[in-house]
């Protein structure tokens, strides 16, 4: 990587691309399969996840030089479900619905290793303009990751995207795409496509050597 | 119960049933081939050190006369097989693929071929390390193809007792018939060798293991066995590989050699019985190993014979003598189809522990096409050492050897048994060669290391 | 990593060293943990009043859906006992079932929750009773995870959930058990009053709604008519 | 005696083998398979007819396209594998399913329980049953709805929904039958043993005429094509735990030939379990492994939800059968100090 | 009035809604550590043990947070048991068994951030187990993690050998296994009851 071109528009865009939290560096996978069972879960999880990212990525940046070594990853932890439970309660206020849909897994981004793994390897390293950068980067990744799962999942499992019927009326849905198997499947079929894409880019890339 | 049921059929578990394909040879009495004109004696025809020549080139030599000396304890003497003179000693080609250093002997055409030395040795006078002491002189080696040293079997570590003797006639190798046939013609040589052996060992009791698709050699064997040898004929059931040492023991005992260990650690030891009646002519005649007969088989060559060839008669010379070769050949191996060796060339020697040479052509000699492996067991089933081909050739074909070891590689005997019966035509046993050799060879840079 | 540009920038790593005190860390940690308990608290202060309205209207439009004709609702508390008394304040402990009463302060049923054990997971649902008539009057599953497109049709299926509308619940006058335990049968077989239809397909999920029905029924009907006089009197 | 002898080959021992290779093994199945088809086509007619082609089509499609690809050193289209794959998965379905859907699951069979994993040999599960179990996921009421087998008049009719458009809902206005397991689980009717035997009743394409499948079973068996175990311990598994509990509580527990008989268990057992590649390599394993579908056939039919559970209970034995290899090893010649005595 | 009998919830969590493959549970840990047996089972071991000690502790601690009526303290406090019931969990075990602390010494750390944990801490609370119902149910859940752990173990180490093709190779196998497997526990919906 060019160091001396670190932007932070760079910033951002890496987490979108090419180290996508989900599709590149396989992390935080158990909100990504649990509630892409549709595009608005997905979405409000992508969004949650991204506030919480940005908020202790902010705040671990700000105080990175006021912790302790020995207590930084506690004192993140505790930084973290701070503001996962900030989250979970406006969430609740705004949709009880949703909440309910997303179960338990509103309060399991605590234990999301992209959040700990950025304050970590990022926030507590850089100025606050960046690690924020990072922040939304990674949780734009993750957004897009996420929605990516939902948007196959609910268009196949239920005909519809966010609710609204795409596929008609007569559209037999794929009920394994909202069960669990589904997950899998869609998320194991990204990454394939993933891996072509990479693989495809390091043919052309050795052709143009060549 | 079981023991009961199987009394008169013993066998091994597990191995496999191949045609034995015997009736090309089986009827055909045993001939003497004519002497030619040049033999090559390599100096490693046995397992072991090579043997160390003590004749130069140029030298006459006689017929049975002592031409190289066991270079350490495992190790073979050699012997000149014709009257003649040596005409050099230099690398040959070795049916083992390689060139190895050779004593070649041309014959004096116009000797009479008799023996050295010909009077007969009374055994009965001598102590046991006297007769050990002729048969490690007289070149013996196992004839059945490994050609271990005879001698040094014979050896009985301190503290171990060979309680039984076995006599390996089970010839389970499709296509051979010399144990057979030398059954049948030369069992008075069998009965006064195991004689000889009995005393060198000091053994209870001898047994001689014989498939049950040699009923003849079975019947002649137990109607001509003198009363007074503690020796009994065990029929086997016919089953690949029975003439396996380890095998045969569990056939006939029902004992298992320990895994890593020796025949002799369950009391026995084990000859194949044309050893057995070449130590009985060595008594009778004071012959040395210097000749063996070698079946001369397979739908490759005109005219098949049990022939009785001058140790290191060249293999071409032995066609000539059958015949030729038909047009179709393909493969021209020493030994049995299931463990013998392929030859590359027709020049090399037939050598003391080569027990037939095998004829294939195009009809036999199919190229098959390898499939991935289906778990199909029947390697599993086949394999008479419990062994698990199918895991082990996976291992194999990714090259992790020393995952093998776990799986007890090196206790596979390599007999073919598991590739025989391979649906996908995996060359199982092929790779698990190739994979104890560089472990054996690792292990062997290991132990240096720490040495 | 990969910053060099920026050369003040550096991670705090070293900087602390290895001797910071141990009062330093206490202190680090009590501030965070100030900091975010006082962040914590301000949004449940902030959220709770529009969360607790939200679990409200949740709960009254699923009691009104299966109480046709209530507009107003009153909690009450069922006792180990067996008794009922009015729920007061907001407790939390406790099973509560709800009365509903129409606009003129009438009694119109009590609604139940129950749940138990569906074809994949545990199903929750809500149901109501009618004392006068003797029937279920309504019934809505709350939470399911059943098969989607088969099993889900419980919570969809109008056909099945018609079943529902006066649903025969009646007491043997002993109160011991049902007069005619509810009963599931195929669809277009119901012959009687307290036969329920399955779904074609998911007969499994209509099974367990039967059992889920059967069996609260049988433990909180007696319980209710027991209590009824109170039960009718509106709330104050 | 120089002249150059023909080029002769140097391969390595041995130089005979056994006349049994995969392909013949393949083709014996596939072989076997026929009386169970043309039962399958006796009493649903054109329905199998179609039924079959299609799904044959889909799961010989991707695996022409993948042979083709990776340039393998096999044909596994004409090996017979990927033939078995297809007509097992069809003969799993039900005879009214949208054809469609049948194409869809022979597809996904091959895909995801055989290329994924690297082709014939490699696969951990049984392809056609991961087929099935996606399509029954998928597709749950399709997957469910049974019609009744056929008359002489209607043989020649296209009945249920096969011909629905592409991804689109069947009508799902057939004249639906239960299967005699539903039957059983449902309004605790027995079906008759001959009809059972025979295959006149409602079921998948297959698994109603329990005795074409025992006879084609026993010819695979003496051929030595299939390990006779797998069928021996699954069907005697689940006859002793259905008979004991028959015993116990005649009333509620239906006597044991019925479950032995009914739905998919001789299909299953027959065809599926004892796909070499996804059982055990010993001889002991497999008797575990037997034991174990049998085990957990009887306990999904009479404690799960579902009135059939042979699908599942391949499949998570399939999943297990690497561990009971990784256990369940061989006892090597000679590791035991004196044996025998 | 929970009327969920213990067996059944247990097996619901070991089997129908399996902790990992349908509850989505300790997807981190069950792709990184199912590659090899060896491993594998000790961390099922592992983590089923301090599931069962933060059951307690999770138990005791909503019981606390019901009488000071706060909830809103619940995940921070369930988060810090969990850790402390790791590092009591190691302590214990570096005290009794050096062998196994040995053996398991590196996955203890990485339980912390195991979801599974958590995960089955707010369960229970949600579904307002009783004491005894979430020491099962913790049980169940670790049973079910250990479950899907070792069966994908064993499943990874067969495909070792095998000629898996390069784009399939890696995490998309073992989430399209997992995803078979999946398939294949729903035939155990319904039991229990």
């Amino acid at each position: 990587m060019k160091a001396e071109q670190n932007t932070s528009m760079d910033i951002l865009l890496k987490g979108i691309w090419k180290e996508n939290p989900v599709f590149v560096q396989v992390l935080g996978m158990c909100p990504v399969l649990a509630v892409t069972n549709s595009v608005i879960n997905s979405i409000v999880m992508g969004f949650a996840t991204t506030f919480v990212l940005v908020m202790s990525s902010f705040f671990v940046s700000l105080f990175r030089k006021l912790i302790p070594r020995q207590v930084r990853i506690a004192s993140y932890i505790m930084i973290i479900a701070t503001f996962v439970t900030v989250a979970e309660y406006i969430i609740q206020a705004i949709s009880l619905e949703v909440h309910k849909s997303l179960g338990a897994f509103i309060s399991l981004i605590v234990v999301n290793c992209i959040i700990l793994g950025r304050a970590e390897a990022f926030a507590s390293k850089y100025p606050v303009k960046e690690a924020v950068m990072d922040a939304l980067g990674m949780g734009a990744g993750f957004t897009l990751a996420v929605l990516s799962l939902g948007v196959v999942r609910e268009l196949l499992g239920n005909g519809t995207l966010a609710g609204v019927s795409i596929m008609g009326p007569s559209f037999e849905p794929w009920s394994i795409m909202i069960l669990p198997g589904g997950a899998f499947f869609v998320l194991g079929a990204w990454l394939l496509f993933f891996n072509w894409l990479r693989e495809r880019a390091k043919r052309q890339q050795e052709r143009v050597m060549v | 119960m079981e023991r009961l049921l199987f009394r008169e059929k013993r066998t091994f578990k597990h191995g496999i049933h191949p045609r034995d394909y015997k009736h090309f040879t089986r009827d055909l009495p045993i001939e003497r081939m004519p002497f030619v004109r040049e033999y090559v004696l390599p100096l490693s025809q046995h397992a072991g050190a090579p043997s160390r020549p003590v004749v130069k080139r140029g030298e006459r030599v006689f017929r049975g006369q002592l031409i190289a000396e066991p270079a350490a304890f495992v190790s073979a003497a050699l012997h000149a097989p014709v009257t003649g003179v040596v005409a050099a000693v230099e690398p040959r080609e070795h049916p083992a693929g390689k060139m190895v250093d050779a004593i070649v002997i041309q014959r004096d055409p116009h000797s009479p071929q008799t023996l050295f030395n010909e009077h007969p040795i009374d055994w009965s006078a001598l102590t046991p390390s006297e007769l050990l002491e002729i048969i490690r002189l007289g070149g013996f080696v196992g004839l059945g193809g490994a050609a271990f040293p005879t001698h040094v079997k014979y050896a009985i570590p301190e503290g171990k007792y060979a309680r039984f003797f076995f006599v390996n006639a089970a010839e389970c190798e499709p296509f051979l018939t010399t144990d057979y046939r030398i059954m049948l013609e030369r069992y008075p040589h069998i009965f006064s060798g195991i004689r000889v052996i009995l005393k060198i060992l000091g053994s209870e009791k001898a047994y001689i293991g014989v498939e049950d698709n040699k009923q003849e050699a079975i019947a002649l064997l137990r109607e001509t066995m003198p009363s007074d040898l503690p020796c009994e004929v065990v029929p086997l059931k016919t089953k690949y590989p029975q003439g396996a040492e380890k095998m045969l023991i569990e056939a006939v005992l029902h004992r298992e050699v320990p895994s890593g260990r020796l025949p002799i650690d369950v009391e026995v030891v084990v000859n194949n019985v044309g050893t057995v009646a070449a130590i009985g002519e060595l008594f009778a005649y004071n012959q040395p190993l210097i000749e063996r007969v070698v079946t001369i088989t397979g739908p490759g060559i005109h005219r098949p014979a049990n022939l009785l060839v001058p140790i290191g008669t060249r293999l071409s010379d032995v066609i000539a003598h059958c015949g030729g070769m038909k047009d179709n050949v393909r493969q021209v191996l020493f030994g049995g189809p299931m463990m013998g060796m392929p030859q590359r060339s027709l020049d090399v020697p037939i050598m003391k522990g080569t027990s037939g040479v095998l004829f294939l052509t195009d009809g036999e000699v199919v190229p098959r096409r390898e499939y991935p492996c289906i778990h199909c067991m029947k390697c599993v089933d086949a394999c008479p050492m419990y062994l698990n081909p199918s895991l082990l050739g996976m291992l194999a074909r990714v090259r992790r050897y020393e995952d093998m070891l776990e799986h007890y590689i090196m206790d596979c005997i390599e007999c073919g048994s598991c590739s025989y019966v391979c649906p996908s035509n995996i060359p199982l046993v092929q790779r698990f060669r190739v994979a104890k050799a560089l472990l054996r060879e690792k292990m062997a840079r290991e132990r240096a290391v720490q040495g | 990593m990969h910053m060099h540009g920026t050369g003040h920038h550096h991670p705090s790593a070293g900087e602390g060293g290895d001797e910071v005190s141990s009062w330093r860390m206490i202190l680090t940690m009590g501030t965070i943990g100030l900091l975010a308990g006082l962040l914590i608290v301000v949004t449940y202060q902030l959220t709770l009043p529009i969360i607790e309205q939200n679990k409200a209207q949740y709960l009254q439009r699923a009691i009104f859906d299966v109480l046709p004709g209530a507009s107003r609702k009153r909690a009450f508390i069922v006792e180990k006992d067996g008794r009922l008394r009015p729920e007061q304040g907001k407790e939390k402990h406790g099973y509560k079932v709800y009365a509903g009463y129409d606009r003129e302060g009438r009694l119109v049923g009590i609604a139940i929750e129950a749940k138990g054990q569906g074809f994949q997971d545990v199903i929750q649902l809500i149901y109501g009773y009618d004392p006068e008539r003797e029937v279920i009057v309504g019934m809505k599953v709350l939470e399911s995870k059943e098969t989607p497109g088969l099993g889900s049709k419980i919570e969809t299926d109008p056909e099945f959930i018609a079943n529902f509308k006066a649903l025969e619940v009646k007491l043997k006058p002993d109160m011991s058990d049902l007069e005619h335990p509810l009963e599931m049968v195929k669809k277009g077989q119901k012959t009687a009053a307290w036969q329920i239809e399955a779904i074609t397909g998911a007969t499994i999920s209509s099974r367990a709604i039967t059992h889920i029905l059967l069996k609260s029924s049988r433990e909180i009907l007696p319980l209710i008519r027991k209590n009824l006089d109170m039960l009718k009197q509106e709330a104050p | 005696m120089k002249a150059r002898e023909p080029r002769l080959l140097l391969t390595t021992s041995p130089f005979i083998k056994s006349p049994q290779d995969t392909r013949f093994i393949m083709w014996q199945v596939n072989y076997a398979l026929v009386p169970v088809i043309l039962a399958g086509i006796y009493y649903f007619g054109l329905n199998a007819v179609l039924i079959i082609l299609v799904s044959l089509a889909g799961a010989l499609l991707p695996e022409w396209l993948w042979s083709r690809r990776q340039s393998h050193p096999v044909n596994t289209v004409r090996d017979g594998s990927a033939v078995i794959t297809g007509l097992l998965f069809a003969l799993t379905l039900p005879p009214g399913i949208p054809l469609w859907m049948a194409f869809l699951g022979g597809t996904v069979s091959v895909v995801l329980g055989k290329i994924i994993f690297g082709g014939l040999g490699y696969n951990i599960f049984n392809p056609a049953l991961v087929g099935r179990a996606f399509l029954q996921a998928a597709f749950p009421v399709s997957m469910t709805t049974w019609i009744p087998y056929a008359t002489p008049e209607n043989v020649f009719h296209i009945r249920g929904d096969l011909l629905t458009f592409p991804f689109m809902k069947p009508r799902m206005d057939a004249l639906s039958a239960a299967t005699p397991l539903a039957r059983m689980k449902f309004e605790s009717q027995l079906t008759r043993l001959t009809d059972l035997l025979l295959g006149s009743t409602a079921g998948s394409l297959g698994e109603t005429a329990a005795f074409i499948i025992i006879l084609a079973g026993v010819y695979l068996g003496l051929r030595g094509v299939i390990n006779w175990r797998i069928p021996v311990g699954i069907v005697a598994t689940v006859f002793l735990l259905a008979a004991l509990l028959h015993w116990v509580d005649g009333t509620r527990y239906p006597a044991p030939w019925f479950h032995v008989f009914a739905g998919g268990l001789m299909l299953g057992a027959v065809f599926m379990a004892t796909d070499p590649v996804t059982s055990p390599i010993t001889q002991k394993g497999v008797w575990i492994f037997s034991i174990g579908v049998g085990l957990l056939v009887v306990i999904i039919r009479i404690w799960g939800g579902l009135p059939e559970g042979v699908m599942y209970s391949i499949l998570l034995m399939n999943a297990v059968t690497p561990l009971i290899n990784k256990m369940v090893r061989p006892r090597i010649y000679g590791m035991r100090e004196k044996s025998g005595r | 009035m929970t009327g969920e009998s213990l067996s059944f919830i247990f097996i619901n969590a070991a089997l129908i809604n399996n902790f990992v493959l349908s509850s989505f549970l300790g997807i981190c840990p069950f792709l990184g550590v199912s590659g090899k047996l060896k491993t594998a089972g000790p961390m099922g071991a592992a983590v089923t043990f301090v599931m069962f000690i933060s059951s307690i502790f999770a138990y005791a601690i909503h019981q606390i947070l019901l009488i000071i009526e706060a909830p809103y303290l619940q995940l921070i406090s369930y988060i810090v048991v969990i850790a402390s019931a790791v590092q009591l969990v190691e302590m214990f075990i570096k005290k009794f068994s050096p062998v196994l602390y040995r053996a398991l010494g590196i996955y203890l750390p990485l339980i912390t951030t195991n979801c599974a944990i958590l995960g089955m801490a707010l369960f229970q609370t949600n579904r307002g187990y009783d004491f005894i119902q979430s020491l099962i149910f913790s049980l169940g859940a670790g049973a079910g993690f250990s479950l899907a752990l070792i069966i994908m173990a064993g499943i990874r180490e067969a495909l070792d050998l095998a000629d898996i093709p390069g784009l399939v190779k890696g995490t998309a196998l073992t989430l399209m296994i997992a995803g078979i497997l999946s398939m294949a526990f729903m035939g155990f919906a319904g039991l229990g009851g």
